[in-house]
């Protein structure tokens, strides 16, 4: 029989002021085992913890049971507590009554009793607990950053200068990503790529980190510390050795239909190309679906004109295996397809076109070479008109239930910047709310209605009506004067929501890191350990855990690099001792167990064993712990019951149980 | 027991949720302030995957009314393919118990992310709503556990 | 006689419209073909059934203006569908008339087939004033 | 039969093997058991005919661990158990010489009994050559008759079929004796309402002793321990206290097997209370099929058992295929 | 001797039943056992053997002894009220009666079995001889006379009639009980039946097995044989022919964790079960061939040597019928034979 120790926690109020603490502690001082009780205003702080050790000592305590918030917020805290006063740390069991009975229940009486019976099963649990001794595992001193945009190159800077090899994997043939395609950033009105170039740089020209253009991931198997990936480096039909970079081939290639990606598909590149002049690296790839070579045979120029004999059609997709610590996914963001919108005849008007279509247009290297001008007509427009959320913060199934975040300010730099260069534009902007929390931001949208008289209506438009004369009529509201408004543009400009990268889905399962509804990252904590996904080694960087503007998600990717770094100057890790663990005295020699593993734990071996003084050679089962992460998948399939979980042990559930329906 | 909860029927309610999905999106229910009935009580284990149908069993044997089981989406298991183990066991189990009888919906299977602490609840609300008009589970208990 | 907030509740429960989800972004308004023919605008009239204010809403010319195209009701982001709301004040009207309803041969016989069920509906008690 | 019996005498005297698992005749014309021979003297009493229904799959595990090669006889819907225990490891193929022997349905003397007839000195139409359709059956109170076909266990009258699925040798030849659909009753039983489907397992299930003659006789349940043995689970129970504990009892066995069952009969055949336990295994086996594709377990041993498999689309539990 | 028509016996069963429990031989789902009467239970006295023996009516599969409750940390014991009621057990054979016998010899010994006792105490059985002994019979073998059994009134079934005749004063009492159905008949009938049922009993093929070579100091002989070898290699250690035996008197103690208490309770054990008498280190009987042998060994020659020569079979057959591999005491007792009575 274990001495236990129960400790109730008041929170404050969060949990005293729904359940009645001194009863807890009374109730729970009757169940067997159970030798101290006690209650205390906040167990996590220094003096709480100090009131465990302290019983410890003195009573002799085994188990300790904590009635206080989810074992996800303090059970570590709680399990060191423990190990400096002397007992193992998993000797230390948690019961949630805060955020399982607290916080959702509002009758005192009725969440004093539910939290009597989860202490209980707690106690119950602990009882049957056994001390654990975590493993080791070494740790692979490499990181791998998916995503090359300003989020991934961050991230890769922060931890190759930190001393660690790190891979960037990116899919498309250049590194730059989304701030890439971008003219200018607010606040501030810089050159987007003057500030990113030498970042992409910088990434290239690191000793520590190896970029992995169009290649994509294709596996992932492993754990923290040990990963283990297979990326795979898609035909580029260009040989990235013998390259130079002079782009006689993209001049020379016939084929000049495929729609350039990096314009959003507003104008047309040669089949083979680099998506954009300052790419890295600076070696372009043979698009097979639109090369005349690949596709009929014929053709062959840029292999003729390139100098380098750099062009070889016979590449072929490479698997690149590579062991990692850590992971960090900075997949992205793109924006959201418009098709379920048709009252803003985007897809029927040449000249209703979405944010970052216009970033391109205003960029040099953009489609009109940076002249503001119409797509249908090539005429400057005169009026334009910028239409907020759409497709964000809606509750239908159009769109997407969150705010954007970056689009009030970029819609305020678009205007302004309309208005700066084009004075004679007029600008309205049709909004619900403009969002501008963030240094310098408000100030920013102040200027561009105070300095740049940029007319911004309160209310929605209801539709964009394309007239015969090819002008716009857009139908939308003035809430503050309430009045219908119905008004002529020659530009119509939405903010589309955006949404994570689509390839993020694929791969959060290969990683196991849980993702949201809308395909976001799920953080470990959403304030605490907002870098981190909850599977362990797998890090979140930029819009891909959650709507971020640049300076956001650069520091953001500092914070991950952080969090690698710290997890690769460990030489070895802990490894989780809740492992599956069989008695050699029941198993079978199945392999069932071994059929549903996914990490390839579980092997079988030929072993003399005595039971009971039978002496025999059984084939038995047998657990690596170090790739065991006591899923308990076997434990189930077992029909003999030899396998069990440590921690999570059939008679410790069967106990918690018995203990909650009792 | 107040005597206002005497008076209806209040079933013993286990829910088994996986730690990493479940688990918190039960967690977020809570800080959310997002209610449902004292009478679920939740079994934290790693993984859907964890839970034996002999778990389910023994809760209705000591006098569990309904049981449910909330692991991370098909596709989002921390453990990869869990829950996919977990679907089969479960569905092939609730069928067998439907076939011998016990009623239909005293058992059930929910998928709910760490990020869904709204479907936490309203899952956990029908579940409980579910159990009180279905009453007391009287084909599967062992009457020697009967207060 | 009913109370406000009963009136309110109804209103609620025919039309099937939580009015809390309102954003205020006034894309109603905005789609509505009928705005300035309207006494009370169909982005108010969330806002009216919110501090049930019926009896205006029920007197309001605007609940016989709404022309039932539901482009309010296709194009609002956050399902408040402010034209189910207008036609739940109608149906309140209606229903306190009694049984003053089109009668089915009256319907005519030539209707567009692509026309939602619901237009119809709503166009009858509309019509029926 | 005289051949079958040549045959394992040459193999017996040529050292293929070094003892035959097969049937002894008992001292009732309707009781032979499983028995070793080892010798050409041991197999006089060596017996093949219409009551030899024991399924010998699951004595192998125990011949496995034995010196040298046993040949073992195997009925058609035996071989898929012996296939499943290939598959879990518990039997060695190459300490078996496997000769398939031929079956036309094996006879069910609680059947013949149920008609009323008892004091039976000596039955005749049950020998393996030459099986009548109708067995002669010779008691003290007289002469009587029944059909082979109504005297069937009731698995053979939804028989897998006359194939072996493993075998070194096949001899004698064998019938399909199906004559009906082997889920019509687990569908019976799916019709009913949830107060039927109870009140007839409770019914069924009330005469259950907990002799465990089911679980012992099962090739599927072939645990050096069984979770109802040991106390890993707080399970150990040994006798029916109350009602709940023969549900648990069977449902979990039925659930342990679920997959690896070949629905080869044998609980059913044993049961001393006649209870009906293959509508556990086989309602398993149908909501397998349904479900997941069909599947029948031992007849391939490289496939994946649908429990230890998914797929991303598996329908949800509590919905219905 | 009395008697009573078949068609009168519901109203027989229904007048005893009255105002006590009455167990007799039910079908429930296609099986006959003992089970207590109720107005529609489908009661079958044709059937000769029921699956399980009576034995359970005095000695239940399973039964509480006490229960510890807890009340927070303090415990406190409740003793489980012995039988009070009397009770009609009726249509045991005889057999079944030397059953319970041998079990009077292990339960009412010192020191007494409290709860079996007091169902003895209580218990007025209503014998009834076996109307067509069936060829898994071997009664005989044991000196039991199943055309005359003796208890506390005896029966038979003859045609549509029942004749009854009570011998002990219980079974005077149960008479004077059921007087108002009962007729007074004479005993010719019943000698005839009698001598009937004995003529097919010297048919019977087992009726001529020969116990020769168990009696005496045969123990070491016994045990050590290489016999056992052979015969337990069948046996797949279920417990049906220990739970269908109307002698097997093991039983195994538990406890029940009720979630208020513990329920400490008693139920049957087998000696075929591997864990038989567990105990910390193990088990004394370590292989299925030692557990084969001490269920065979008890009957023959364990129970007899220390019961003045009782054999603890009784020939009822039933482990003959219900074996799952055609496995029995008759089996055993003949491999014995033939080995050739190596008694020395």
């Amino acid at each position: 029989m274990q001495r236990i120790g129960v400790f109730v926690c008041h929170c404050g109020s969060n949990i005293a002021a729904t359940v009645d603490v001194k009863k807890v502690v009374e109730l729970i001082k009757l169940e067997p085992g159970v030798v101290h009780a006690e209650d205390y205003q906040y167990m996590c702080s220094e003096a709480g913890q100090e009131k465990i050790a302290v019983a410890i000592r003195e009573k002799g305590l085994t188990g300790i049971v904590v009635c206080s918030c989810s074992p996800r917020m303090h059970e570590a805290t709680f399990r060191k507590a423990a190990e400096k006063a002397g007992i193992n740390p998993y000797m230390v069991e948690i019961a949630n009554i805060r955020e399982q009975c607290s916080w959702i229940h509002k009758d005192m009486e009725e969440a004093t009793k539910k939290a009597v019976i989860l202490a209980r099963a707690a106690v119950a649990k602990v009882n049957l607990n056994a001390p654990l001794k975590p493993g080791e595992s070494l740790v692979t001193k490499r990181a791998l950053v998916i995503g090359g945009g300003i989020a991934g190159i961050q991230t890769a800077l922060d931890i190759a200068d930190a001393g660690y090899e790190v891979d960037i994997v990116e899919k498309t043939p250049s590194i730059g990503g989304r701030m890439s395609q971008l003219d200018k950033t607010f606040p501030t009105l810089d050159c987007s790529a003057c500030i990113l170039t030498p970042k992409m740089v910088d990434a290239a020209a690191h000793e520590k980190i190896n970029i992995y253009t169009y290649s994509e991931v294709e596996k992932v198997s492993g754990f923290v510390g040990d990963f283990t990936v297979d990326i795979r480096k898609k035909a580029r039909y260009v040989d990235m050795d013998k390259c130079t970079g002079c782009g006689v081939c993209q001049e020379k290639c016939p084929s000049k239909k495929a729609p350039s990606e990096f314009n959003r598909g507003l104008n047309k590149r040669s089949a083979i190309y680099t998506p954009f002049a300052q790419a890295i690296p600076n070696v372009p790839v043979i698009d097979a679906d639109y090369c005349v070579k690949l596709k009929t045979g014929k053709c062959g120029l840029c292999e003729k004109v390139c100098q380098a004999g750099a062009i070889d059609y016979t590449q072929k997709d490479e698997i690149i295996t590579q062991k990692y610590g850590a992971i960090v996914v900075a997949t992205g963001f793109d924006v959201i397809k418009l098709d379920k919108y048709d009252e803003y005849a985007y897809s029927q008007s040449k000249d209703v076109i979405t944010s970052l279509e216009l970033e391109r247009i205003m960029n040099a290297a953009g489609p009109t070479k940076g002249h503001l001008e119409r797509l249908s007509d090539g005429k400057a427009p005169k009026n334009i008109v910028f239409i907020q959320c759409v497709g964000s913060r809606c509750s239908d199934n159009r769109g997407k239930s969150y705010c954007s975040k970056i689009c009030c300010m970029y819609t305020a730099k678009h205007a302004m910047l309309i208005r700066d260069k084009y004075p004679d534009v007029n600008v309205t902007v049709f909004y619900i709310d403009v969002r501008t929390p963030g240094k310098n931001f408000d100030e920013f949208y102040r200027r561009a209605v105070e300095e740049y008289g940029v007319n911004y209506i309160k209310g929605q438009v209801g539709k964009v009506l394309p007239q015969p004369d090819g002008q716009l009529l857009v139908q939308g509201v003035d809430l503050i004067d309430n009045k219908q408004i119905k008004m002529e543009a020659d530009m119509v400009v939405l903010a589309a929501a955006i949404e994570p990268e689509s390839s993020v889905r694929k791969i959060a399962t290969m990683l196991t890191a849980s993702i949201d509804t809308n395909n976001f990252l799920t953080e470990a904590h959403p304030k605490l350990r907002p870098v981190e996904s909850p599977t362990a080694g797998v890090f979140l960087s930029g819009v891909c855990q959650g709507p971020k503007d640049i300076p956001e998600t650069v520091a953001q990717a500092g914070a991950a690099a952080v969090k690698v770094v710290g997890l690769l100057a460990k030489d070895k890790l802990l490894t989780n001792p809740c492992t599956a663990k069989p008695d050699e005295l029941l198993c079978n020699g199945c392999s069932t167990c071994a059929n549903v593993c996914p990490y390839g734990a579980i092997s079988y071996e030929d072993k003399l064993i005595n039971d009971h003084g039978i002496r025999e050679t059984r084939r038995v089962a047998s657990v690596n712990s170090a790739l065991c992460q006591g899923c308990g998948a076997c434990t189930v399939a077992c029909p003999s019951g030899c396998m069990d979980l440590q921690g999570f042990s059939n008679r410790q559930i069967i106990a918690e149980v018995d203990a909650i329906c009792r | 027991m107040s005597i206002k909860e005497n008076e209806e029927f209040r079933p013993k309610i286990v829910a088994f949720c996986c730690n990493w999905c479940s688990y918190a999106g039960a967690d977020l229910a809570g800080s959310s302030r997002l209610g449902y009935p004292a009478d679920v009580k939740i079994i934290r284990v790693p993984c859907s995957c964890r839970v034996n149908p002999m778990f389910i069993l023994r809760a209705f044997e000591k006098g569990a009314d309904g049981v449910i089981i909330c692991g991370c989406h098909p596709g989002d298991c921390h453990y990869s393919t869990g829950n996919y183990y977990a679907r089969r066991r479960m569905t092939l189990l609730f069928s067998l118990l439907d076939y011998v009888g016990v009623e239909k919906g005293r058992t059930r299977v929910e998928w709910v992310s760490a990020a869904e602490g709204v479907k936490f609840s309203a899952t956990m609300n029908e579940f409980v709503e579910k159990i009180r008009s279905l009453g007391k589970n009287v084909r599967l208990e062992d009457l020697r556990c009967r207060n | 006689m009913e109370t406000a907030a009963k009136q309110a509740d109804l209103i609620r429960e025919i039309s099937g419209v939580n009015p809390y989800k309102c954003m205020k972004c006034g894309k109603c308004s905005a789609s509505c073909p009928s705005y300035n023919e309207m006494d009370i605008k169909p982005h108010q009239f969330v806002s009216y059934v919110l501090h049930e204010d019926i009896e205006s809403l029920v007197n309001s010319k605007s609940i016989w203006k709404c022309l039932s195209c539901f482009a309010c009701v296709e194009r609002c982001p956050r399902d408040v569908k402010p034209g189910k709301l207008i036609d739940a004040a109608r149906q309140l009207v209606v229903r306190q008339k009694g049984q003053d309803f089109l009668l089915a041969d009256e319907i005519p016989e030539l209707l567009d087939p692509d026309i939602p069920q619901q237009l119809l509906v709503s166009a009858f008690r509309k019509y029926k004033r | 039969m005289q051949e079958l019996i040549s045959r394992i005498k040459a193999l017996l005297a040529d050292k293929t093997v070094d003892r035959v698992l097969g049937w002894k005749a008992g001292d009732m014309p309707y009781n032979p058991e499983p028995a070793y021979f080892e010798t050409e003297e041991d197999l006089k009493d060596f017996v093949y005919d219409g009551f030899c229904g024991a399924n010998l799959s699951k004595y192998m595990i125990e011949a496995s661990k034995l010196e040298g090669k046993t040949l073992v006889c195997l009925k058609p819907c035996d071989t898929y158990s012996f296939n499943q225990l290939i598959k879990e490891h518990r039997v060695d193929r190459e300490k078996a010489y496997i000769i398939g022997v031929g079956c036309k349905g094996k006879l069910d003397i609680d059947k013949i009994k149920a008609q009323g007839i008892k004091g039976i000195k000596s039955i005749s139409g049950a020998e393996i050559d030459g099986a009548a359709d109708t067995l002669k059956i010779d008691t003290m109170y007289g002469e009587k008759t029944c059909s082979y076909a109504d005297a069937m266990l009731e698995r053979c009258h939804v028989c897998k079929g006359k194939e072996h699925m493993i075998y070194d040798e096949i001899i004698g030849e064998s019938k399909d004796t199906a004559d009906g659909n082997r889920f019509d009753e687990v569908a019976k039983i799916e019709a009913m309402s949830p107060e039927e489907k109870f009140a007839f397992f409770q019914k069924e299930l009330s005469k259950c002793i907990r002799c465990n003659a089911c679980r012992n006789v099962c090739p599927a349940c072939s645990c050096r321990k069984c979770v109802f043995d040991s106390n890993k689970f707080d399970s150990a129970q040994k006798a029916n206290v109350v009602s709940f504990e023969e549900k648990m009892f069977h449902i979990i066995r039925a659930f342990h097997v679920a997959g690896r069952c070949t629905d080869c009969g044998e609980c059913s055949r044993v049961c001393p209370q006649g209870i009906p336990l293959h509508l556990f295994n086989r309602k398993f086996i149908k909501d397998i099929n349904a479900f997941y594709g069909d599947y029948q377990a031992g007849a391939d041993v490289d496939a994946k058992a649908p429990l230890t498999n998914f797929t991303f689309d598996d329908i949800e539990p509590g919905e219905r295929g | 001797m009395y008697k009573i028509a078949k068609a009168n016996l519901p109203a027989l069963f229904r007048l005893i039943a009255e105002n006590q429990e009455l167990y007799l031989p039910v079908n429930t789902a296609d099986q006959v056992n003992f089970a207590a009467w109720t107005e529609d239970a489908q009661v079958d006295l044709d059937k000769l053997k029921t699956v399980k023996s009576p034995k359970d009516v005095f000695f239940p599969q399973s039964e509480n002894l006490y229960s510890c409750v807890k009340d927070g940390k303090k415990i406190s014991i409740e003793p489980e009220a012995l039988k009070e009621q009397n009770f009609v057990v009726f249509g045991m054979k005889a057999c079944d009666i030397r059953g319970v016998e041998v079990l009077d010899k292990v339960f009412l010994a010192e020191p007494v079995d409290s709860f079996y006792k007091a169902r003895r105490d209580h218990g007025t059985i209503v014998a009834m001889a076996c109307h067509e002994p069936e060829e898994s019979c071997f009664c005989k073998v044991f000196g039991i006379d199943c055309a005359d059994p003796a208890a506390d009134v005896a029966a038979w079934m003859i045609g549509d009639e029942l004749f009854w005749k009570p011998i002990t004063e219980k079974g005077e009492a149960l008479t004077k009980l059921a007087e108002s159905l009962l007729e007074n008949a004479d005993e010719a009938k019943v000698e005839a039946e009698k001598t009937a049922i004995r003529s097919i009993v010297e048919q019977l093929p087992y009726s001529d097995l020969s116990l020769e070579g168990w009696n005496g100091d045969v123990l070491m002989d016994k045990f050590n044989s290489p016999v056992w070898e052979e015969l337990y290699k069948p046996c797949l250690a279920c417990g049906t022919c220990t739970f269908v035996c109307p002698t097997c008197q093991c039983y195994d103690i538990k406890d029940y964790d009720t979630g208020h208490g513990i329920q400490r309770y008693r139920c049957w054990d087998s000696c075929m079960y591997s864990d038989f008498t567990m105990m910390a280190h193990g088990n004394n009987r370590t292989s299925q061939m030692q557990r084969f042998r001490q269920r065979f060994m008890h009957k023959l020659v364990y129970f007899p040597a220390n019961n003045g020569g009782m054999y603890s079979c009784v020939g009822c057959g039933r482990c003959v019928e219900k074996c799952p591999a055609s496995l029995n005491i008759v089996k055993v007792v003949k491999a014995f034979q033939k080995q050739g009575g190596s008694n020395s």
